[in-house]
């Protein structure tokens, strides 16, 4: 099949990545396709998503899975000739994905528009407040609102019910657009691929590779052996952050209860743990970004930013509220509380179905669609 | 005379914060005072990437030329061509004044770039308008470095019957070809072809050899240089030595062989390869033990003729004077264990493309045989005769060229001589699986692009796609490298991989630029008085540059350019002049001059 | 004791000789009947020197050349290949085995070939006994 | 006839040969042979000492032959030679036996290796008495040259020899100078101007007092050899001038390749399917424009046109890769906004600073697309109305491995460099060979690369092989070179060790001038004999033997010499025998 080549389509991608413009250096010498320990045959990078992009074969880049694939150790782009760096491209185009599977539009908003996304934060935090102020209630008296632990009466502050209303509300309209923007990948990945026919049993028989691939991130260990570290944090941060959404979205009752429980118990046990995966984390991730140390911190989108200062903001008001309850200072709680939200909310919102959090579903997915393809493509030869 | 042209001067600054660079204020301020220089643009506040503002420019200031002067000006020109086409001037009235076409590069050359500008502004060639001035010439010249580029321009100048001093660092003259096997693309061996005009350089009467010498310092100036030269001692008279090798039987010190890429064993008293010349020997005093510890001097009781090892010889100095001096430095390579992804020094079957010259050569480690190393019983690694047959090799082109992290440049050789080497292991072992891994395939020259495809045709795999690293597995070497043109990625197991390592300038390169007074450009390389029309000049009078020292090429080209310095030096020899730089001349005889000319025409 | 044969051999000076010579500052041992006759190319290997050679008694005949493509003389080799093949012929018809004649490329780099080149010939000529024309010269005395 | 006395002088070497070879008997035995009058052995005879001895030796037993037998004689022939002058004989009487290299460090028995000697010493002196004496010849060189072709090669040749204060015929077919290079913008990879650097060349050629300037001219044919050749120059207006000169330098240069006939790119149906010496006019008039006046907002660049494919050519045009680059940036100045697509086979930017104007170009948005120049050639089609654009470049992309059609409104074909057209009457005229491909060939495509096969002949720049400017000039100037040193001498040594002809013998059959490599053999038609140009004869005896009648005579190297030769060592094996 013949494809026109479109010019543009460099101009339009370097908003997607930081203003490092030299992909066009690339003189395919290969370098970056065998350095990397990822690639295989049937899915080669990042040559040939370099290639794609500045011959501007749209189609191409958009049905490829393969920036997903890489988790962007950077290798590529410390051994290229030319100093090209693949790997930031991979990570653009990973930005630039995004806002192929997201049908609203809203992702190339907030991808290509600084403003836009703040203005969205701001907009959604205080829609956060106004239904707070609504739903909630402000503590007068000291003695009213706290328990006989000493801890404040969180519940009657801010009814689990009444909050965990809002929570599903939020998650099922957030798992709305980002279940369409995977079934939308897929179309991408896998419909639009006419070279391969994939029989449904396929779907069955790699879908361990999704759950795999999202608990263990085990082909990250696979990268160069400098980033185990990198490694163990980036696991360790995303496995806390899935405990305390799992606590907060689906055990609220449990999480949020009014009586101080003893360290050992296994609400404050797995919280702290939780937090302090999160708090290690973004701390790391942050020092990385400013310290340009690695590879893959030497460039920052400002989408990168919003998401790991949301999350340190989230984080640090989670714990400061944590600390006022069992304090018992109720009004610095509700305070707080108002805060948390605030960030937590609008981070989600903006994050989860059209930023980079989305990156938590589409690489395990992408990894289980490439799977499945490359399982039709071994059936296929066979025959 | 011509009419009167209104002109305009643009400057095109690309200092990107270098320092020592031409200052462009100060030719800006001499420009101004140059009648019909109307205005002055500069880049800084006038952007060239709209060509209507300059346009609107054009006509509002009624400017029928435009003078673009920087260091490569011509980077912009066409911008300005358009310009001068949509006003409806002569496009041809954009002249460029390019700074670094006539060396002038720091800023001690701002008067030289000045006068460049000068002369472009009053629409005279600068080579008209600069003739340098000359020096009586002293006939004899110096040749430093005895490769074949420093044997050509030598034969050349004697040939004319004048007088050559040949300076030679090692201890014959040869260089690196004498150290390769064959030559692409005609095959036929390199010693062949090379001894007879070494033995020819060793015998012409015009000719005085002076090998195991280093220039020491230079003085004086075009037509009359003083050279100091050091005669490194040798230990062994040259005169009287018979070349019987007994000496060599009985020095109990081995040292790796430079001439064999340090893949055999020399003693401390050697002759560099069997058709050196001299074909005399010579002890290596780093490695003497008498001359290190005064113990031993087994040699001097071995020798069969009376007082020819004197091992109490001290190093001398001579002084010669010379009209003219022809550098051929030529190159060393790459080192490299610099890319560590390649195991170079680490895997024992990793080996530099120089070194494999050694190998398939018949008089190398294994007279010829292509063999693994094998490990000795002290632990080293090494290759012999009954070493085993490699079932595999892989050639990696551009190691430590086309580079960023390395060098940037291309060494213009590479691909060829590893086509050369493919084809060697193929008629050595034509049972062998030989792979070639390479980015552009540069076989330019005469003949070469018809020996690619000879060797593509001999079953060579010629894959598009850099060998990322090499590793080692189960005791084989395991190589990764994307194959570009059939989708795929290869892990290939081989058991022998040559680097094909690019060229670089010798590390004393930077020594002999200072000592000489030429300048070097930014790889390193001597540079040229202009790239196009005078590859062989430098910005020192007098002072000449013959291959690779001005930048990689391959033996013919090193041939040609050698002849050509040898026919400036013929040519001021003839004449009796030596023509000094152009660097030295006042700006205001370049400029009365060009205004002369300007006035005729 | 196996027959010592005489062999003369006529080297080109720029590829052939420079490859013996070669083989002698290499120290390369090799069997002592060849007696070497220096010629400028091969392509000066006349036919009656190589039948003077067999006339004279000589057990077997070795002209060594460039390899093709690298005579000095640009093809003179090519020359004394064509003339090798008929003389082979014409020694036959007389009653001399043609195995007597052998041509052969050594560069000036190969020394070690040309040892093993002298040795495996004189071999082979050892091998084929006394040359004819002084089996017969020696009937006649 | 001179009676001959012969001396013989045997080198131990040290133990180098004694060791191996039982010198003081074989010096004695040699001593027994005929005409032998002196025959000794000596430490080093190569040593001062040891020349003295054969010098006095000369003078004292009036010896006219003399034979060393010692090392290789490439090692010492010359120095023996030097000796024998010294006292007073010819350095021809003179014959070495190598019992060094080929003798005593070869083998390892003693009774063998002293035989050989003694059969090797034995041929030598059975040669010498045929030596001759053999003088030196020379020619005188007129100090005039030939250059043909006014373009760079040219230019920098005559100025280069002129400057020297000697004469030039310079000849230029067509009315102006400059060649190619006075057609082109700016030179790559630093942009200069070509205008600006070919300007003064011309200027100079034109005004320099050496250089006699003949444009618009051709030769029909030159005649003599080295030093000596005449012709006649025919100018277009029907002038004619006789010339003499000494040397000549060809620098005709080369014409570019016509893609008519390539059917896919549509050469010559397709408007704006244009060559690179079109495009080049373009640049040089500041306006790149389609046939129909239009800014074209999508140009193509195709290299390899003509060039690495054996259906055209099968060499590489070495210029075209960099060309290529140059025009790319240039259109990038003109139009800004434009889309440039690249379309390549591999990127040859080897010279000094190309690669890095490659990586520069590769900054300026410039689409880069790599295609099969062999087996697979990119197709250009005229686009459809919806299309925006004129036409369409069908091309398989080697890099993604994906047909991908690009948008042109112009394509720019990187034509490759071809031998002129005229080539071989130029070969025919001046003597010299060419390759298939009708560029000329050099004497040694490395060690030589300017001479020819001819005396006195030299190559020049494109009419080589096609190459880069400073390629061209470098080789213009090595000729210049060449030609200089032989004028400053003033005179050429010729080889001595040349053929002769017996016209008694000869029968003119003409064998010789068949299998000459030097056209030094012609045929009187008078006398019906072959003669041999001793100028253009290297001596390689060639002729000697395929001469069936014996009339040529190879000068030391002679039948009778080679004959002595087999018969001193065949002597030796009878005494041997009759021993045994």
């Amino acid at each position: 099949m013949k494809e026109r080549i479109d010019p543009n389509l460099y101009n339009d991608l370097e908003k997607f990545g930081i203003d490092v413009g030299n992909w066009n250096e690339c003189y395919h010498c290969g370098n970056c396709t065998a350095t990397c320990p990822l690639t295989e045959k049937g899915s080669l990078f990042p040559r040939k998503e370099i290639r794609f992009l500045q011959l501007g074969l749209k189609n191409e880049l958009a049905t490829s899975a393969e920036p997903w694939l890489c988790y962007y150790c950077g290798d590529c782009s410390k051994k290229c000739p030319r100093d090209a760096n693949p790997g930031e491209l991979m990570m653009s185009l990973r930005r630039y994905l995004t806002s192929i599977y997201d049908w609203t539009g809203l992702a190339k908003r907030i991808y290509t528009s600084k403003i836009f996304e703040i203005a969205t934060i701001l907009v959604i935090s205080l829609i956060v407040m106004v239904l707070y102020l609504n739903f909630t209630f402000f503590p007068s008296g000291e003695g009213a609102w706290t328990g006989n632990d000493g801890g404040v009466l969180i519940n009657k502050i801010a009814p689990w019910k009444r909050i965990h209303f809002g929570d599903w509300l939020m998650a099922g309209t957030l798992a709305f657009f980002l279940i369409t923007n995977i079934f939308n990948m897929w179309l991408n990945i896998i419909v639009k691929d006419k070279s391969v026919k994939v029989p449904f049993i396929a779907y069955f028989t790699e879908v361990f590779s999704v759950v795999i691939n999202f608990f263990t991130q085990k082909r990250f260990n696979k990268c160069d052996n400098d980033n185990k570290p990198y490694w163990v944090i980036h696991l360790f941060l995303m496995l806390s952050y899935v405990m305390l959404f799992t606590m907060i979205v689906f055990f609220l009752q449990w999480f949020q209860t009014d009586s101080v429980h003893p360290v050992w118990h296994p609400q404050r046990l797995l919280g702290y743990i939780s937090t302090i995966g999160l708090f290690v984390g973004i701390i790391y991730f942050i020092n990385n970004r400013i310290k340009k140390a690695k590879e893959n911190s030497k460039y920052s989108h400002y989408t990168d930013w919003t998401f790991l200062v949301m999350l340190f903001l989230t984080t640090l008001t989670g714990i400061l509220l944590h600390f006022f309850r069992i304090n018992g200072m109720a009004q610095a709680t509700y305070i707080t509380y108002l805060i948390h939200l605030m960030c937590l909310v609008p981070m989600l919102t903006i994050e989860v179905p059209f930023s980079k959090w989305s990156h938590l579903a589409y690489r395990p997915f992408a990894i289980y669609f490439a799977n499945v393809k490359k399982s039709a493509l071994k059936k296929q030869v066979k025959l | 005379m011509s009419e009167k042209k209104l002109t305009a001067v643009f400057f095109c600054d690309t200092r990107n914060g270098q320092t020592d660079t031409v200052d462009i204020p100060a030719i800006a301020e001499y420009v101004k005072k140059i009648p019909d220089v109307a205005v002055i643009w500069d880049s800084k506040t006038f952007p060239t990437s709209y060509i209507n503002k300059i346009v609107r420019k054009i006509k509002s200031g009624n400017i029928k030329r435009i003078v673009i002067a920087g260091d490569m000006p011509g980077l912009v020109k066409n911008t300005f061509t358009k310009a001068m086409y949509l006003c409806g001037n002569n496009p041809k009235d954009v002249i460029l004044a390019s700074f670094k076409e006539y060396g002038a590069v720091t800023k001690a050359d701002t008067e030289c770039a000045k006068a460049i500008t000068a002369c472009s502004v009053l629409g005279i060639p600068f080579e008209l308008a600069a003739v340098p001035d000359e020096n009586p010439g002293h006939p004899e010249t110096l040749v430093i470095g005895g490769g074949i580029a420093g044997i050509q321009a030598s034969l050349e100048i004697a040939d004319s019957g004048n007088k050559v001093y040949l300076v030679e660092r090692t201890g014959t003259i040869g260089g690196h070809m004498a150290m390769f096997d064959k030559t692409f693309p005609t095959l036929d061996c390199a010693a062949c072809i090379l001894t007879p005009k070494m033995v020819e350089v060793g015998q012409h009467q015009n000719i005085e050899l002076m090998t195991y010498c280093e220039v020491k310092n230079i003085s004086g100036e075009p037509g009359n240089y003083k050279v100091k030269i050091l005669k490194k001692a040798r230990f062994v008279n040259l005169a009287t030595c018979i070349g019987c090798g007994i000496c060599v039987e009985k020095c109990p010190t081995l040292v790796p062989s430079e001439f064999d890429s340090k893949t055999t064993m020399r003693k401390a008293v050697y002759i560099p390869f069997p058709q050196a010349v001299p074909n005399k020997y010579l002890i290596d005093a780093e490695n003497c033990r008498y001359v290190k510890e005064k113990k031993c001097g087994v040699c001097v009781k071995a020798c069969p003729v009376n007082l020819c090892i004197n091992l109490e010889e001290k190093d001398e100095e001579v002084e010669i004077t010379v009209g003219n001096i022809i550098v051929a430095t030529g190159f060393k390579i790459f080192d490299a264990a610099k890319m560590e992804q390649y195991g170079y020094g680490k895997f024992p079957n990793v080996v530099t493309s120089l070194e494999f010259e050694r190998l398939v050569n018949a008089s190398g480690p294994t007279e010829g045989k292509i063999k693994l190393k094998t490990q000795n019983k002290k632990g080293n690694w090494l290759f012999t005769k009954e070493g085993k047959e490699p079932q595999s090799i892989a050639l990696i082109h551009c190691i430590g060229s086309r580079d960023i992290h390395y060098n940037k440049y291309c060494s213009r050789v590479c691909c060829m001589y590893s086509l050369k080497l493919a084809h060697l292991v193929k008629e050595k072992l034509p049972e062998s699986q030989v792979y070639e891994f390479f980015i552009d395939m540069r076989a330019f020259g005469k003949g070469y692009e018809e020996f690619y495809k000879r060797i593509e045709h001999e079953g060579v795999h010629i894959i598009r796609g850099r060998t990322a690293q090499i590793e080692e597995k189960d005791g084989q070497l395991l190589l990764r490298s994307e194959d570009m043109l059939n989708d795929d990625i290869l892990e290939q197991k081989i058991d022998m991989a040559i680097l094909a390592v690019g060229l670089e300038p010798r590390e004393d390169a930077d020594a002999i630029s200072k000592m000489l007074g030429i300048s070097r450009t930014e790889d390193g390389w001597f540079m040229e008085a202009n790239s196009n029309s005078d590859t062989v000049t430098t910005s020192k009078g007098g002072i000449s540059i013959a291959g690779v020292c001005q930048g990689p090429k391959d033996i013919p080209d090193a041939v040609a350019q050698a002849s050509a310095a040898a026919a400036r030096v013929i040519q001021s020899i003839i004449t009796g002049k030596v023509k000094k730089s152009i660097k030295n001349l006042q700006l205001e005889n370049i400029e009365s001059k060009a205004k002369q000319l300007s006035n005729v025409i | 004791m196996s027959y010592k044969p005489t062999i003369v051999a006529f080297l080109c000076n720029w590829c052939s000789y420079t490859g013996a010579d070669l083989a002698g500052t290499s120290r390369i041992k090799y069997a002592p009947n060849i007696r070497v006759i220096r010629i400028m190319c091969s392509g000066r290997v006349d036919p009656t020197f190589v039948l003077k050679s067999l006339r004279e008694g000589a057990d077997g005949v070795l002209i060594c050349g460039c390899h093709p493509g690298d005579c000095h003389y640009h093809e003179g080799n090519y020359k004394c290949l064509r003339r090798y093949h008929l003389l082979q012929k014409y020694i036959q018809q007389m009653g001399i085995p043609k195995d007597r004649l052998r041509l052969e490329w050594i560069s000036a780099s190969e020394g070690k070939q040309f040892a093993q080149l002298v040795d495996e010939f004189t071999e082979s000529v050892a091998k084929l006994g006394k040359s004819e024309i002084r089996q017969v010269m020696e009937t006649l005395t | 006839m001179e009676e001959k006395r012969i001396g013989v002088y045997i080198c131990w070497c040290g133990t180098n040969i004694s060791l191996m070879v039982d010198v003081e008997t074989v010096a004695k035995e040699m001593a027994k042979l005929p005409n032998v009058v002196i025959s000794k052995d000596y430490k080093y005879v190569c040593s001062d000492p040891g020349q003295d001895i054969i010098i006095k030796d000369i003078k004292e037993h009036n010896l006219n032959r003399i034979v060393v037998a010692s090392c290789s004689p490439r090692m010492h022939e010359l120095t023996f030679r030097k000796t024998l002058v010294k006292a007073g004989l010819n350095p021809y009487y003179f014959e070495m036996a190598n019992i060094r290299e080929q003798d005593s460090w070869v083998h390892t028995d003693r009774v063998e290796a002293t035989k050989k000697a003694k059969a090797l010493i034995a041929a030598a002196i059975n040669r010498v008495s045929f030596h001759e004496a053999l003088d030196s010849r020379s020619v005188e060189i007129n100090p005039a040259t030939f250059i043909i072709g006014g373009g760079i090669s040219g230019l920098s040749a005559a100025l280069e020899i002129a400057d020297s204060g000697k004469k030039v015929f310079l000849i230029e077919r067509s009315g102006r100078m400059g060649g190619h290079v006075a057609d082109f913008d700016l030179t790559f990879p630093y942009m200069y101007s070509a205008q600006q650097m070919i300007t003064p060349l011309i200027q100079r050629v034109k005004s320099h007092q050496n250089i006699e300037l003949f444009l618009n001219s051709e030769i029909k044919e030159i005649f003599g050899y080295i030093g000596n050749f005449e012709s006649t120059i025919h100018s277009k207006d029907g002038k004619e001038t006789a010339v003499k000169f000494g040397n000549v330098i060809i620098a005709t240069g080369l014409k570019t390749f016509d893609p008519s006939n390539i059917e896919n790119y549509g050469y010559g149906k397709l408007p704006d399917v244009i060559t690179s010496f079109e495009f080049e006019k373009m640049l040089l008039n500041g306006i790149i424009k389609t046939k129909d006046g239009k800014e074209p907002k999508n140009i193509a660049i195709i290299h390899c046109v003509g060039s690495r494919n054996k259906n055209y050519h099968e060499y590489c045009s070495r210029t075209c890769c960099m060309t290529a680059l140059k025009y790319a940036n240039q259109i990038r100045c003109e139009l800004p906004k434009a889309n440039i697509f690249d379309i390549y086979a591999d990127m040859r930017s080897f010279g000094k600073g190309c690669e890095e104007f490659y990586t520069l170009s590769s900054r300026r948005n410039i689409k880069f697309l790599m295609f099969d120049q062999e087996n697979d050639l990119p197709k250009i089609v005229s686009a459809n109305s919806g299309d925006n654009c004129d036409m369409l470049i069908e091309i398989n992309e080697k890099l993604t491995g994906k047909t991908i059609e690009v948008p042109a409104d112009m394509v720019i074909l990187m034509v490759g460099m071809e031998a002129r057209e005229n080539a071989k009457e130029i070969a025919h005229a001046v003597g010299i060979s060419m390759c298939g491909n009708s560029f000329y060939i050099e004497r040694h495509p490395k060690l030589d690369p300017v001479a020819t096969t001819t005396n006195g002949v030299y190559i020049a720049g494109g009419c080589q092989a096609p190459k880069e400017i400073p390629d061209s000039v470098a080789q213009a100037k090595a000729a210049a070179a060449r030609i200089l040193a032989t004028i400053a001498k003033g005179s050429v040594e010729v080889e001595v060790t040349t053929a002769c002809v017996n016209e008694d013998f000869c029968c003119g059959c003409q064998t010789c001038i068949k299998v000459c490599p030097y056209t030094a053999i012609s045929f009187d038609a008078e006398k019906k004999v072959s003669v041999v140009n001793e100028v253009l004869c290297k001596g390689c005896g060639t002729c000697g033997s395929g001469c069936p009648t014996g009339a040529i005579k190879c000068k030391h190297f002679t039948d009778m010499q080679i004959l002595s030769q087999i018969e001193g060592i065949m002597k030796i094996s009878h005494l041997e025998l009759q021993e045994a």
